[in-house]
C-alpha cells in the first residue's frame, strides 16, 4: 500500500475548509449570475417603458412583499445565530434556530402564495394569460413576466433553501455537528444569506421605486 | 506484447461499475475524452453531409429543411458536446491534479456528477435529433427559435443540462488549483496549461450560468409564450443576441484558452526549451479570460445595435486580440534555440500557431466595425471561426492526444504515421477553409442550402479538402486504436518532457504518485540539469 | 491596383462608394496579415531547419524575452489594431448616418422575399429600383422574423427586425444590377430569399417612378415585377400545378378551401385554434399542408415543397391576394403604417 | 498545506456581534420602506439600490463569513457583481443609444407571428402606437 503522504486527498484541514468555501462562493456566483439575465432584462425594459412599469409597480401589494422581506432578514439572522451555536460547540440550539429559520421560510412562500392568487385573479399572468385590465399598454406583460420569473426562480431556490436548512436543523438537532465539524452548516447557511440578498434587490425593483 | 508492467489506474479494477462508480479523475477524464470524441465523429459525419449538400447549387442530396437541421445539429453537437469539454473536461481532468502534485480533483464526486450531468444533456440532445431536430441554427436567434414547429425544447434542454455539468467541472478546477498545489508549488510555477485551465474554469462558471437562463427564457416563450423577446409584447429580439452574447463569446474563449494551455506545453516539451515569457503567457491567458466579457457584442454589428455600443465592443475586442498576439510572439520565441523534434504533436502545434494567426487577424478585421458589414453571417465568419475551432483547437486537441498517449495508455503510437496524418490533417485543412474564406469575400451568406451558381467551384474546392481532413481522422483514429493495443510500451516519459505530470508513471497509478514530488523550479527548465534521455 | 486585389481576394464589384472606401482598409489588412503571416511561418521554418534536434540529449540555453521585446511585441501590434480600428470606426460612422437629403425607401422583409415600398407609391417584390449618384435611405421592417438585407456589391448588410426599423444607406455611383441576399437565417427558404437592386440613370428612374405611379405596364424594365404582374404569373402557376383541381376561385368549397376572400380572412383550424390567413400561412400550407389544416376539410393536400420555387410560392400568393370578393379601390393597408422617422 | 488555506477564526463575530449587525438589517429595511412611503421621485431606485447594496455587504462580510476568510473568496463575489453590473449596464446604454425606431416598442405594432396562435390580449394596443415622443 503507498504511503499516507501520496494518497490523502487533502493536505491539511485547513485546505479541506478553505475548498469548502471556495467552491461555495463560486457556486454563489453562478447564481448571482443566473439571475443577472432577468436583472438585465429589467433593466432595459424599464428604461424603455419607464411609465408602464412604474404603473404596473402602482398594483403591487407593498404590504406582503415588505412582510416577506422582514421575515427572510429575520431568519437570515437566525442562521447566523445557528452557525455561531454550532460552533460553540451548542448543535441543539443551532437545530432549533435553524428549523425555525426554515419555518420562516415556508411562511414566506405561503405569503407568495397568496400574492400568486391576487395576480391571477386580477390577471396580472405573463405572456399569453395577461389579461390585467388596469395596466393594458404594451410592455406591462413584460413587467409581470419578469415579475413571475424572478419571483418564481426565487421561490425555488427558498423551496432548496428550506430543504436544506430543514436537513441540516435535524441532523444538528441529533448532535452530528459540532465545534469541530460545522463546515455543512455554514455553507447551507450562507446558500440560505444568498437567498436572502437576492430578495433584498428583488424587493425594491418590483414593489417599492 | 506485453501489458505495461506496474499497477497503475487502468487496472485497478477492470469491471465495468469500477469505470462507472470510479472518483478517479484519470478514468473521469478517460470517460470524458471517450465521450467527446464519439461527438466529435457524429458532429464530423453532418459537417461532411453539408459538404455534401454544398457541392452543387439546387438539391444535391437533402431538401432545405434537411440541411437546416443539418448544420443545426452540426453546431450544437460541435460546441457543446464536442468543443467545450474536449479539451477541459478531458485532458483537463486526467492531467490538472497530475500537474499540480495532487491526489485528486477537489470534488471527486462533483467530477463524476459531472459526466452523468453531460451524458444525460447528450442524450437529451440526442434524442431531439432523432424528433427530427432544431433548424433554428446553434445561436437559436429568437424570434425564430421561439415559432418555429421542429423539435427545438430537447435540444435547448440537452444543452441547458450539458451546462451545468460545464459549471461543476469548472468549480471543481478552480477549488483544486487553489487549495489542492503541492507544497512548493507557488502559484508562478504553476504549469501553463494548468493556468489555461484555470482561466477557462473561471469563464465556464461566470458565463454559463447566463445561458442557462436565456435558454430557460427562450424555452418559455414556446411553451407558455413568456414573451420576453416576443416584438408583439413590446420585447427585444436584440435583448436575446445580448444574453446568448455574453455567454457565447466567453464561451469561444473556453474552448480556445485550453487548447492554448495545450500549446504552451508542446512547444516547450518539443522544443525541450522554458516557455520564452511565462509571465505574458500567464497575464495575458487571465486577461482573455476577464476582457473576453466585454467584447460580445462585436456580434452585432450588423443587427441594429447603437453605434456607440458597436464602437465600444470594437475596441475592447482590439483588446482582447493583443493577448493573442503575445502569446503567439512568446511561443515563436521559445522555439528559439531549441532542440525541436520532429514529433506529430510539434506539427500541429506550428499548425495551431499559424491558424491562430490567420483566424485571429481575420477577427481583428471585423472587430474594425466597417469591414464587419461585408463579412458579418457570410463564409467568412465561418472560415474565421472554423480556422480557431477547428485550425486552432482541433489541431491542439490533436497535439494532446498525441503528446499524452503514452501518459495515458502507456503505448506509444507508429511515428511515421502520425506525422503524415499530421501534414494531411494540415493540408486538408487549408484547402478546405481558405476558399470558404473566399466565398465569404465574394458574399456567400452562410446557412444557405442553395447558393447562386457563381459561388460553386470555391464550395468544390472546400469539400475536396474536407474530404482530405476526413481521411486524416480516420488514419489518426486506426492508429491510436491499433497502438492501444500493440503500440510500443513507452516508458515513463517517451519525450523526455519537463512538465510537471511526467513526474509520475505512465500510465500514473491510482494515487499518482508514489513519492511525494518536488517543485524546485517551474515547469520545462531543461538547462539547469542534465536532459534525460529519451526512452 | 485596386481590380488586381479586388480580384486577387475573390471581391465581388465594388457597387457603392463605400464599398471603394471599405475594400482599400480591406486591403491594408489582408496584406498585413500575409505579410506578417508570411514572417511567422518563415521564422518558424528558418528555427526548425536551424535548431531540429540532432541527438537525444541536446543541451539547450534557458532564454527569456527581455522586457523590451516584451514591450515591442505588445506595442507594435497593438497600435496597429487601433489605428485600424480608428480607421474602420470613422467609415463605420460614416456609414451609419444617412445623409438628409437621401431618398427614403421601405423595405419589408417576410419570409422569403424583400417588399420595397417608395413614399407616394409604388411598391415592388424583390426588385430595388434606385438612382444612381443619389443617396438612398432603406427603412427595414420585417413581417415574421429577423432577416438581413445583404448586397455584398455595396459590402453592407443591416438586420430587419420585426416591429421596428432599422436604417442602412448606400450611394450607387453608376447605373447597374446587383444581388441582394438574406444574410440572417430565417428559416426553411432562407436561401431563395433573393433579390435585386437596379440601379438607373436618374432620368431613367425618374420616368420609371413616374410610369409606375401612373400603374402604367412596365415593359421598358425587365424583371421589375410587380404584384400584377406576379399575380398573372400566379394563375399560370396554379393551373400548371393542379392546384385548381382542389381549390376554387369562385367562392364554392371543393376539396379544399375556396381561394375567393382567402387572403387576410381568419380560418378556423382542424383541432381547435384560428389562423389568419396571410403570406406565412398560404406559404406554409403549400409547403407543409399538414401543419394547420383548415376545420371540414380532409388533410389530404400534397406538400409542395421542392415542386414550388420560393418565385412561384410567393406568385400563388399574390394570385390568391388579387382574389378579393369585392375588389377594394385601394388596396387593403396590411403593411405597417409609415410614419416619418427621425434620425 | 499551501498559503490559501489560512483562515482568520479571531475575526469570528460573538452573540452581540450577530444581534447588533441583524439589528442594523432590520433596520435599513424599515428604512427602504419608510422611503418608500416618501413621493416617489428619480431617486427612490438608487437610493433603495444603495440600501440593498448596503445589507448584501452586511450579509456577505459578517454573515458569509467574508471578514474571516481569504481575500481571494471575496474576489469571486466582486467578480460576479461586476460582471451582472456591466451586463445590465451596457445592455441598457446600448438599447438607449440606438437609432430611435429600432428600441422597443418600435414605430408601429407587431402583428403576432405566425405560429402563435393566440393573441396577447389586453397587451396589445387596439390602434397603432405612432412614433415615439422625441
Amino acid at each position: 500500500m503507498p504511503p499516507e503522504a501520496v494518497t490523502e486527498h487533502w493536505g491539511s484541514e485547513g485546505a479541506r475548509r478553505q475548498a469548502a468555501y471556495l467552491g461555495m462562493w463560486v457556486f454563489i456566483a453562478t447564481e448571482v449570475l443566473l439571475f443577472a439575465g432577468l436583472f438585465t432584462a429589467y433593466g432595459v425594459y424599464r428604461s424603455v417603458y419607464p411609465e408602464v412599469f412604474r404603473a404596473a409597480q402602482l398594483t403591487m401589494d407593498v404590504g406582503l412583499g415588505t412582510l416577506n422581506t422582514f421575515l427572510l432578514v429575520t431568519s437570515s439572522v437566525l442562521v447566523a445565530l445557528a452557525v455561531h451555536a454550532v460552533r460553540g460547540d451548542k448543535p441543539g440550539l443551532g437545530g432549533a434556530l435553524l428549523l425555525s429559520a426554515a419555518l420562516l421560510g415556508v411562511v414566506f412562500l405561503a405569503v407568495k402564495g397568496v400574492e400568486y392568487a391576487h395576480h391571477v385573479k386580477e390577471g396580472g399572468l405573463p405572456g399569453d394569460a395577461y389579461r390585467f385590465q388596469a395596466v393594458p399598454r404594451v410592455g406591462a406583460s413584460l413587467f409581470f413576466t419578469l415579475y413571475f420569473l424572478l419571483t418564481g426562480i426565487h421561490a425555488l431556490h427558498v423551496t432548496v433553501g428550506v430543504g436544506v436548512l430543514t436537513v441540516l436543523g435535524v441532523r444538528s438537532a441529533s448532535g452530528t455537528f459540532g465545534a469541530g465539524y460545522a463546515t455543512p452548516v455554514e455553507l447551507g447557511g450562507m446558500y440560505w444569506h444568498l437567498v436572502d440578498v437576492v430578495w433584498l434587490f428583488v424587493y425594491p425593483i418590483l414593489y417599492l421605486a | 506484447m506485453s501489458p505495461p508492467a506496474a499497477e497503475s489506474y487502468l487496472t485497478d479494477g477492470r469491471t465495468v461499475w469500477s469505470w462507472l462508480t470510479t472518483h478517479d479523475h484519470k478514468r473521469i477524464g478517460l470517460m470524458f475524452l471517450a465521450l467527446t470524441l464519439f461527438f466529435f465523429l457524429v458532429g464530423g459525419v453532418f459537417a461532411l453531409a453539408l459538404r455534401i449538400e454544398l457541392l452543387t447549387p439546387g438539391r444535391t442530396v437533402m431538401g432545405h429543411l434537411a440541411y437546416n437541421r443539418m448544420f443545426t445539429l452540426h453546431g450544437v453537437t460541435m460546441v457543446w458536446l464536442f468543443m467545450i469539454p474536449a479539451i477541459p473536461s478531458a485532458f483537463g481532468n486526467f492531467l490538472v491534479p497530475l500537474m499540480i502534485g495532487a491526489r485528486d480533483v477537489a470534488f471527486p464526486r462533483l467530477n463524476l456528477a459531472s459526466v452523468y450531468l453531460y451524458v444525460l444533456g447528450a442524450s437529451v440532445t440526442l434524442w431531439g435529433m432523432f424528433e427530427g431536430g432544431a433548424d433554428t441554427g446553434w445561436t437559436f436567434y429568437t424570434p425564430y427559435s421561439t415559432t418555429t414547429g421542429t423539435a427545438v425544447l430537447p435540444v435547448l434542454l440537452g444543452v441547458f443540462i450539458i451546462g451545468f455539468s460545464t459549471i461543476l467541472t469548472g468549480l471543481n478546477f478552480i477549488a483544486t488549483v487553489h487549495t489542492l498545489r503541492a507544497p512548493g508549488l507557488t502559484w508562478m510555477k504553476l504549469p501553463l496549461f494548468v493556468w489555461a485551465i484555470y482561466g477557462t474554469s473561471i469563464i465556464q462558471v461566470l458565463a454559463t450560468p447566463v445561458l442557462g437562463m436565456v435558454l430557460l427564457l427562450v424555452a418559455l416563450e414556446r411553451v407558455v409564450g413568456a414573451g420576453i423577446f416576443d416584438p408583439a409584447r413590446g420585447g427585444d429580439p436584440l435583448l436575446f443576441q445580448h444574453l446568448f452574447w455574453f455567454y457565447s463569446h466567453p464561451a469561444v474563449y473556453i474552448m480556445v484558452l485550453p487548447s492554448m494551455g495545450v500549446i504552451s506545453e508542446a512547444v516547450c516539451a518539443f522544443s525541450r526549451k522554458n516557455a520564452f515569457s511565462y509571465r505574458m503567457i500567464v497575464y495575458s491567458t487571465l486577461g482573455i479570460a476577464f476582457v473576453g466579457f466585454f467584447t460580445w457584442g462585436h456580434h452585432m454589428f450588423a443587427s441594429g445595435q447603437s453605434t456607440f455600443g458597436s464602437g465600444a465592443f470594437g475596441a475592447m475586442s482590439m483588446l482582447v486580440a493583443i493577448f493573442t498576439a503575445i502569446k503567439i510572439f512568446s511561443w515563436l520565441g521559445t522555439l528559439y534555440r531549441g532542440s525541436i523534434a520532429m514529433e506529430a504533436p510539434l506539427f500541429y502545434t506550428l499548425g495551431f500557431m499559424f491558424f491562430l494567426f490567420f483566424g485571429g487577424m481575420i477577427g481583428v478585421a471585423y472587430a474594425t466595425t466597417s469591414l464587419n458589414l461585408h463579412w458579418h453571417d457570410t463564409y467568412s465568419v465561418v472560415a474565421h471561426f472554423h480556422f480557431i475551432m477547428v485550425g486552432a483547437t482541433v489541431m491542439a486537441f490533436l497535439a494532446a492526444l498525441h503528446y499524452w498517449f503514452p501518459k495515458m495508455s502507456g503505448r506509444c503510437f507508429p511515428a511515421k504515421l502520425a506525422n503524415g496524418a499530421a501534414v494531411l490533417i494540415i493540408f486538408g485543412f487549408i484547402a478546405t477553409f481558405v476558399p470558404q474564406f473566399l466565398l465569404g469575400n465574394l458574399g456567400m451568406p452562410r446557412r444557405y442550402a442553395d447558393y447562386p451558381p457563381h459561388f460553386q467551384s470555391l464550395h468544390v474546392a472546400s469539400t475536396a479538402g474536407a474530404s482530405l481532413l476526413a481521411f486524416g481522422f480516420l488514419g489518426i483514429a486506426g492508429y491510436l486504436a491499433w497502438s492501444l493495443r500493440y503500440g510500443a510500451v513507452a516508458g515513463d516519459n517517451p519525450w523526455g518532457s519537463e512538465g510537471f505530470e511526467w513526474k509520475s508513471a505512465s500510465p500514473p497509478p491510482t494515487h499518482n504518485f508514489s513519492t511525494p514530488p518536488a517543485y524546485p523550479t517551474g515547469p520545462h527548465e531543461y538547462a539547469r540539469e542534465e536532459v534525460p534521455h529519451a526512452a | 491596383m485596386n481590380e488586381l486585389l479586388r480580384r486577387l481576394f475573390f471581391l465581388p464589384e465594388q457597387g457603392s462608394t463605400f464599398a471603394v472606401q471599405v475594400d482599400h482598409l480591406h486591403y491594408f489588412l489582408l496584406l498585413t496579415t500575409l505579410a506578417v503571416g508570411t514572417c511567422i511561418g518563415a521564422v518558424g521554418i528558418v528555427f526548425l531547419v536551424r535548431y531540429h534536434r540532432r541527438t537525444a540529449s541536446d543541451p539547450t540555453p534557458r532564454v527569456l524575452a527581455p522586457a523590451w521585446l516584451e514591450a515591442l511585441f505588445i506595442g507594435v501590434p497593438l497600435s496597429l489594431f487601433l489605428l485600424w480600428f480608428v480607421l474602420g470606426f470613422r467609415q463605420f460612422v460614416w456609414v451609419m448616418s444617412p445623409p438628409r437629403d437621401a431618398l427614403d425607401v421601405y423595405v419589408t422583409g417576410k419570409q422569403w422575399m424583400w417588399k420595397f415600398t417608395y413614399p407616394g407609391g409604388p411598391s415592388a417584390i424583390d426588385t430595388l429600383v434606385v438612382p444612381a449618384g443619389r443617396p438612398v435611405r432603406l427603412l427595414l421592417t420585417s413581417r415574421d422574423v429577423i432577416h438581413s438585407f445583404y448586397v455584398p456589391d455595396f459590402r453592407m448588410k443591416r438586420d430587419a427586425l420585426p416591429g421596428r426599423y432599422t436604417d442602412l444607406w448606400f450611394e450607387a455611383p453608376k447605373p447597374g444590377r446587383h444581388l441582394v441576399l438574406c444574410a440572417e437565417y430565417c428559416g426553411l427558404d432562407h436561401s431563395q430569399m433573393r433579390g435585386e437592386v437596379v440601379v438607373l440613370p436618374p432620368a431613367d428612374f425618374e420616368s420609371w417612378q413616374d410610369a409606375q405611379r401612373r400603374s402604367l405596364p412596365v415593359a421598358a424594365l425587365p424583371g421589375a415585377r410587380t404584384p400584377e404582374t406576379m399575380a398573372v404569373r400566379g394563375e399560370h402557376i396554379a393551373a400548371a400545378q393542379g392546384c385548381l383541381q382542389c381549390h376554387t376561385v369562385t367562392g364554392a368549397p371543393h376539396i379544399g378551401p375556396t381561394w375567393l376572400g382567402l387572403y387576410g380572412r381568419q380560418e378556423p383550424l382542424e383541432g381547435g385554434g384560428a389562423v389568419l390567413a396571410d403570406e406565412a400561412y398560404l406559404t406554409e400550407s403549400m409547403m407543409d399542408p399538414l401543419a394547420k389544416v383548415v376545420a371540414g376539410y380532409a388533410p389530404v393536400m400534397p406538400g409542395y415543397h421542392g415542386r414550388l420555387s420560393a418565385e412561384d410560392s410567393g406568385a400563388l400568393v399574390e394570385f390568391i391576394k388579387s382574389l378579393r370578393p369585392t375588389r377594394p379601390g385601394i388596396p387593403a393597408a396590411e403593411e405597417p403604417v409609415y410614419v416619418p422617422t427621425g434620425r | 498545506m499551501t498559503e490559501d488555506a489560512v483562515e482568520r477564526p479571531g475575526r469570528q463575530l460573538g452573540v452581540a456581534g450577530v444581534l447588533a449587525v441583524g439589528g442594523v438589517l432590520l433596520a435599513l429595511t424599515a428604512l427602504t420602506y419608510l422611503l418608500h412611503r416618501l413621493p416617489h421621485g428619480a431617486w427612490s431606485l438608487p437610493v433603495a439600490l444603495l440600501i440593498a447594496g448596503a445589507k448584501g455587504l452586511l450579509i456577505a462580510l459578517f454573515y458569509m463569513h467574508l471578514r474571516e476568510q481569504r481575500a481571494s473568496n471575496g474576489l469571486v463575489l466582486l467578480t460576479s457583481v461586476v460582471f451582472v453590473a456591466v451586463l445590465l449596464t451596457v445592455c441598457v446604454l446600448e438599447t438607449r443609444t440606438r437609432f430611435r425606431p429600432t428600441i422597443p416598442p418600435g414605430p408601429f405594432p407587431v402583428e403576432p407571428l405566425p405560429g402563435r396562435l393566440e393573441d396577447p390580449g389586453g397587451a396589445h394596443p387596439s390602434g397603432p402606437a405612432g412614433p415615439r415622443e422625441p
